[in-house]
């Protein structure tokens, strides 16, 4: 197993929280959560749980997922100040892998987490689609954010091609062509969900290959950004 | 019109740091140097003439309008070559300029005229019509000294024009300054932390350091000669035997690295029988038979006030 | 001998040296105009390089594909009416409405702080407040296109199809005024966080969290409050989304469907206050960093 | 005895060829790279740091290969020309951060150490993004020098440092290289490379123009002649009996006085003017070689 470098996941922890872009991970489930408590106060148990996946997996997920990735590899690739982590007696897969590992714990943390606390706290009833939801989340969070960080590792521009990858791949085509949903990280995660929770429909995939191809992604773009730091040039800032 | 820029007590005081100390001065036209250390508060005092800070206290007049109150009309006539990057990197020079010449007040068909004519005289030719990320340092300040131009200023402010050049691009810069100050007719206020470039570019020099005038005077009264010659001499041996014979004629030497520094003369001494010191030289190394490869007059120069102890400086300096 | 005559030839040594400028020079007003136009040209990428106007043409062509569809229909087959009226356009095509404003507010704000240009502009004559004002009007203008353009397909659609001219005209206005107020909020909004984050990939994330997410959430209330029949709540809701505002102004004004549309006139006048209100609120703070940026 | 050595090492990117067969060992002491903006300085300084592998030839230290080697950098400090980014750390931070990068065994004793000898023991506790341009060069060195590297490479050091800091730098570099680590840093600003460098490799666009004492390479350049200004008391005789000499090829009196003489033969020439003179009865007021400095030896490679 690839040991993580704790000095690089502290840096990178630093480099997510120490800036204004902290505030908005918080901010995004906060407003999930507190939107929830708003509706369970007024309205009875259960009643809008569409919330959970319409805004909570479909949009902040993707967006927490994206925000964590982006600021752990984003800002040092583009100015190049990498260079300090690279110059050190450490694996280039290492370093690739303990900025993951943080950009996966918050995807986990503000992502994943807050669906299955907004869940029960719509319908305490019926935890296990609440739990569905988190695992069905942490799925998806997995390869959201390794797919993101491969992308920061490539190119100054991870964010808007992340963006047009969930918005308009995934969610506005996604909507109109079923087929799509055989390249979609969040249909894969609502696979796994619903095999969990029976009141979440599940959109075919089938299990197997939901876990598989999200594994898949995972490994492979954690891996990428680790070869991608490898050939790092210091003068790749074009 | 002889000042171009005046300040009566101009202080900046952001609480943490005094970057401008009470600083009274005034500049001419020509070429002007302002020099200091990092944080001696040359950005400071550029930032203020401009109108882009607002000073703690004090006032000043640049081309005779007050900062205070007539800003806009300083900033029409005011070039800017700012220190830090400030180049969008997917937009070509020529578009670049054409549309700050028209930022400065400059009808569209104007401004492209003048953009080309400015762009040629900085010397960028057809670079000019490529974005300027891909431009090279010295490109890139050819690009930033043409927007400084382009809306024809009576007075440029260069904040270090030559930082990270080499140095054919360097002395480009410099002929550059040096044709703006002399054959355009615009004053230059220009700053530098090469203060080799300052002495072969300005007529004047301000020092500047801690937010404080140290000294400001015409830059040939900074070179002025220390009276001590220093000699090269080639050969075996060459600089032992040289200062040996030297102090038998009665001339106190010392070495200097690869150089001998021959004392200046005692004035009061008398001087009928001694030959002049550049003949003995001239002599001595003739007859050892010796390279005479450097005979030269040891000048002081503008970086020699930052080796002196600021202490020492500022008492020589009159206050006021 | 061969005579000269009255022709000598003579030559002339032009002095290729610095002349000085002795043309006009313009007001701040001038220059906020060629500052605006050049900001508009930027949002599509034209004066940039050739990269840079990809992102916003494919978002255009994408915007604009279904009304093309729809007058192809109209002019081969001819409908009896439109099947997506104006002002139900603007909603269908949100999301890359959202990506687009997203992503080209931070050209027009983020660009000039992050690359130190912005140094340039206010060492000229045009004030902080203007540069920040004509900017704004630019990414304005420039969402005003994203949003028109289809309209105006649809209306020559309708115009060519014959359909009766004076309710196409009619439908067609309001929905150009009901689109005019969701661009000054949607351009508010993005150009203010544009001005306040340097980094563009932060800027086009939070801008599309305030406004997708934004508008995800109020939908959701919104469903929730008719299922518990009690609309006003979803109406209150609405007030908190540009285009939940969009679709609350629209339903009285165009029948748009909206799931809690206002109802009384006390609630109506309130979307347009709200719709007002947030363009106004998020102008002034965007002036005012400006302000600060400049140090005044 | 750390010895970084490049073999015949070329770099190219697609047909744009960025070093050009370069070979060159980088011993003990302080050794000045030098080459105008777009030599391939940065490419050569990449490659030496493993930043980069060579297209063709070998680049070792000490006889083991750095590409993709990560084990070289327990014996390499890089100082880039690069800015730091992490702004939201304070300088100690930064560099107790390298430190355990290394696995040291006490980091906390090694940042203290590298911290003093740059001389940024108070500031420390600052946020970097609150340090001047010199500070932050210092923490940069700090961070390269805490695990005690046998060498040294810095990449544009003095970039926009002010005289004072600069001179303090300087002073560290040569430090460093008495105390015998291998350091080698690349510069363009030639009053730099003069002061702190005897040893210079020249680069110029890819191709490696020159190396050793720059004034031991001013004089292997036989084939242009030495620039020399003579002023004198009565220049125009002085002129008269300079051009009889062999040595001289040639004289031109200068407008503000004093006379430019091209010698061919530096050695003959500067042992035979003392005797003209007196022959002559002229008074040699001053005397300099005007091409010298590093700046003529590097304007004449690059036009070479």
């Amino acid at each position: 197993m690839i040991p993580i470098n704790a000095t690089i996941a502290r840096l990178s922890f630093q480099a997510l929280f120490g800036r204004r872009r902290g505030l908005v991970l918080m901010l995004v489930p906060a407003l999930l959560i507190g939107l929830a408590v708003l509706i369970r106060v007024l309205t009875e148990q259960g009643v809008g749980y569409e919330l959970v996946d319409s805004v909570g997996f479909t949009l902040a997920l993707p967006i927490v997922a994206l925000l964590g990735a982006s600021a752990v590899l984003g800002p040092e690739v583009d100015d190049g100040s990498i260079v300090y982590l690279l110059a050190k007696p450490v694996s280039r897969h290492v370093v690739a892998t303990s900025k993951y590992v943080v950009g996966w714990l918050a995807t986990l943390a503000f992502g994943a987490g807050p669906l299955f606390v907004a869940g029960m706290v719509i319908d305490a009833s019926d935890p296990q689609r609440a739990l569905g939801w988190l695992v069905g989340g942490a799925v998806a969070g997995t390869t959201y954010a390794a797919l993101f960080l491969g992308l920061a590792s490539v190119t100054r521009h991870a964010v808007v091609v992340g963006l047009l990858f969930v918005l308009l791949w995934e969610g506005l085509l996604g909507g109109l062509l079923r087929g799509i949903r055989w390249l979609d990280l969040g249909a894969w995660g609502t696979e796994v969900a619903s095999a969990i929770s029976s009141s979440i429909t599940a959109p075919g995939t089938g299990l197997t290959y939901a876990v598989t191809a999200s594994a898949v992604i995972t490994l492979g773009s954690v891996w990428f950004a680790g070869d991608r730091l490898r050939s790092f040039t210091m003068r790749g800032d074009e | 019109m002889d000042t171009v820029v005046r300040t009566e007590g101009l202080t900046k005081d952001y609480g943490s740091v005094l970057a401008l100390d009470d600083l009274s001065l005034e500049i001419g036209p020509g070429i002007t140097g302002l020099v200091g250390a990092n944080g001696a508060g040359k950005s400071t005092l550029i930032k203020i003439l401009l109108g882009l800070l607002t000073p703690t206290r004090g006032a000043a007049t640049v081309l005779g309008h007050d900062i205070a109150r007539a800003s806009a009309e300083i900033r029409t006539e005011v070039g800017y070559l700012p220190e830090h990057d400030c180049l969008p990197p997917d937009v070509s020079a020529s578009d670049f300029v054409v549309h700050l010449a028209m930022m400065s007040g400059l009808p569209r068909v104007a401004a492209r005229e003048r953009a080309a004519e400015v762009l040629r005289h900085v010397g960028l030719a057809e670079e000019r019509y490529r974005p300027m990320g891909g431009y090279s340092t010295g490109m890139k300040q050819r690009a930033k000294l043409a927007q400084a131009l382009a809306h024809d200023p009576r007075l440029v402010l260069l904040d270090e024009p030559t930082n990270g050049l080499d140095p054919a691009a360097r002395d480009d810069m410099l002929g550059l300054v040096q044709r703006i100050g002399e054959d355009f007719g615009i004053a230059v206020i220009v700053t530098s932390h090469l203060l080799g470039e300052l002495e072969r570019v300005s007529d004047h020099v301000v020092i500047l350091d801690g937010g404080k005038l140290l000294r400001a005077s015409r830059t040939d009264e900074f070179l002025d000669a220390t009276g001590t010659l220093l000699v090269e001499v080639l050969g075996d041996d060459a600089q032992a035997r040289m200062a040996a014979a030297l102090a038998e004629a009665g001339v106190m030497t010392q070495a200097r690295g690869g150089l001998i520094a021959l004392e200046p003369p005692n004035p009061a001494a008398d001087r009928s029988g001694v030959p002049d010191l550049h003949d003995l030289v001239r002599d001595t190394a003739a007859d050892l038979g010796l390279g005479l490869v450097r005979i030269q007059a040891d000048h002081r120069r503008i970086e020699d006030v930052f080796h002196d102890a600021p202490a020492d400086v500022t008492a020589e300096v009159a206050r006021g | 001998m061969a005579e000269r005559g009255a022709v000598e030839s003579r030559g002339v040594i032009h002095d290729l040296g610095y002349r000085p400028y002795t043309g006009p020079r313009q007001g701040e007003g001038a220059i906020a105009w060629a500052l605006f136009v050049n900001g508009f040209l930027n949002a599509f990428g034209i004066g940039r390089s050739g990269k840079s106007k990809v992102l916003p043409f494919l978002l255009l062509a994408l915007n604009l594909l279904p009304a093309v569809i729809v007058v192809g229909a109209m002019v081969l087959i001819g409908l009896p009416d439109l099947p997506i009226s104006y002002a139900q356009y603007a909603s269908t095509t949100q999301v890359l409405l959202g990506i687009f404003v997203a992503s080209q507010a931070p050209v027009l704000f983020s660009r000039d702080l992050r690359h130190g240009s912005i140094t340039l502009y206010l060492a000229r004559p045009l004030r902080a407040t203007h540069y920040a004002l004509a900017r704004w009007a630019a990414l304005l203008a420039a969402t005003l296109v994203f949003l028109l353009l289809p309209i105006l397909m649809l209306y020559v659609g309708t115009l060519l199809g014959e359909l009766d001219a004076g309710t196409q005209t009619e439908d067609a206005a309001t929905a150009a005024l009901l689109v005019v107020l969701l661009a000054l909020t949607l351009t508010g909004v993005a150009g203010l966080i544009a001005s306040v984050s340097v980094r563009r990939g932060f800027a086009v994330v939070a801008t599309i969290a305030v406004l997708l997410l934004g508008n995800g959430i109020v939908t959701a209330i919104q469903g929730i409050a008719t299922e518990q029949e009690r609309p006003r709540i979803g109406e209150i809701a609405g007030l908190f989304s540009p285009y939940s505002l969009y679709r609350g102004a629209g339903a009285a004004l165009a029948d748009l469907d909206s799931l809690t549309p206002p109802t009384g006139a006390g609630m109506e006048a309130a979307y347009y206050v709200a719709f007002v209100a947030l363009a106004a609120l998020c102008l002034g703070l965007l002036v005012l960093r400006y302000r600060k940026v400049s140090g005044r | 005895m750390t010895t970084l050595t490049l073999d015949a090492v070329s770099r190219w990117y697609g047909n744009v060829v960025a070093v050009n067969g370069i070979s060159m060992t980088v011993g003990p002491g302080v050794t000045g790279l030098l080459g105008p903006n777009g030599a391939g300085k940065t490419t050569l300084i990449a490659l030496m740091a493993g930043f980069l592998s060579p297209s063709a030839g070998t680049v070792t230290l000490d006889g083991e290969q750095i590409w993709r080697n990560t084990d070289v950098y327990r014996r390499v400090g890089l100082v880039p020309e690069r800015e730091i980014s992490f702004g939201y750390l304070t300088g100690r931070q930064f560099v107790l951060a390298n430190a355990e990068l290394h696995g040291l065994t006490d980091p906390g004793a090694a940042t203290e150490r590298a911290l003093e000898i740059v001389e940024m023991v108070d500031p420390a506790g600052r946020r970097i993004g609150t340090y001047s341009k010199g500070m932050r060069q210092r923490v940069k060195l700090a961070s390269a020098l805490v695990h005690d590297p046998g060498v040294l490479l810095l990449d544009e050091p003095f970039n926009g440092v002010d005289p004072r800091q600069r001179l303090h730098l300087m002073g560290l570099l040569q430090r460093m290289g008495a105390e015998g680590r291998t350091v080698l840093f690349s510069s363009h600003i030639l009053e730099e490379v003069e002061q702190v460098a005897r040893q210079i490799e020249v680069v110029v666009s890819g191709r490696h123009a020159a190396s050793g004492d720059f004034g031991a390479i001013r004089r292997l350049m036989t084939d242009r002649p030495v620039q020399y200004v003579v002023v004198s008391d009565d220049d125009r005789r002085l002129a008269a009996a300079l051009i009889a000499e062999p040595s001289v090829v040639g004289v031109t009196v200068r407008d503000r006085g004093g006379l430019d003489v091209a010698v061919s033969d530096l050695g003959s020439f500067v042992v035979r003017l003392p005797l003209l003179a007196r022959g002559a009865g002229v008074r040699l007021v001053e005397l300099t070689p005007t091409d010298e400095s590093l700046e003529s030896v590097f304007a004449y490679l690059v036009s070479a």
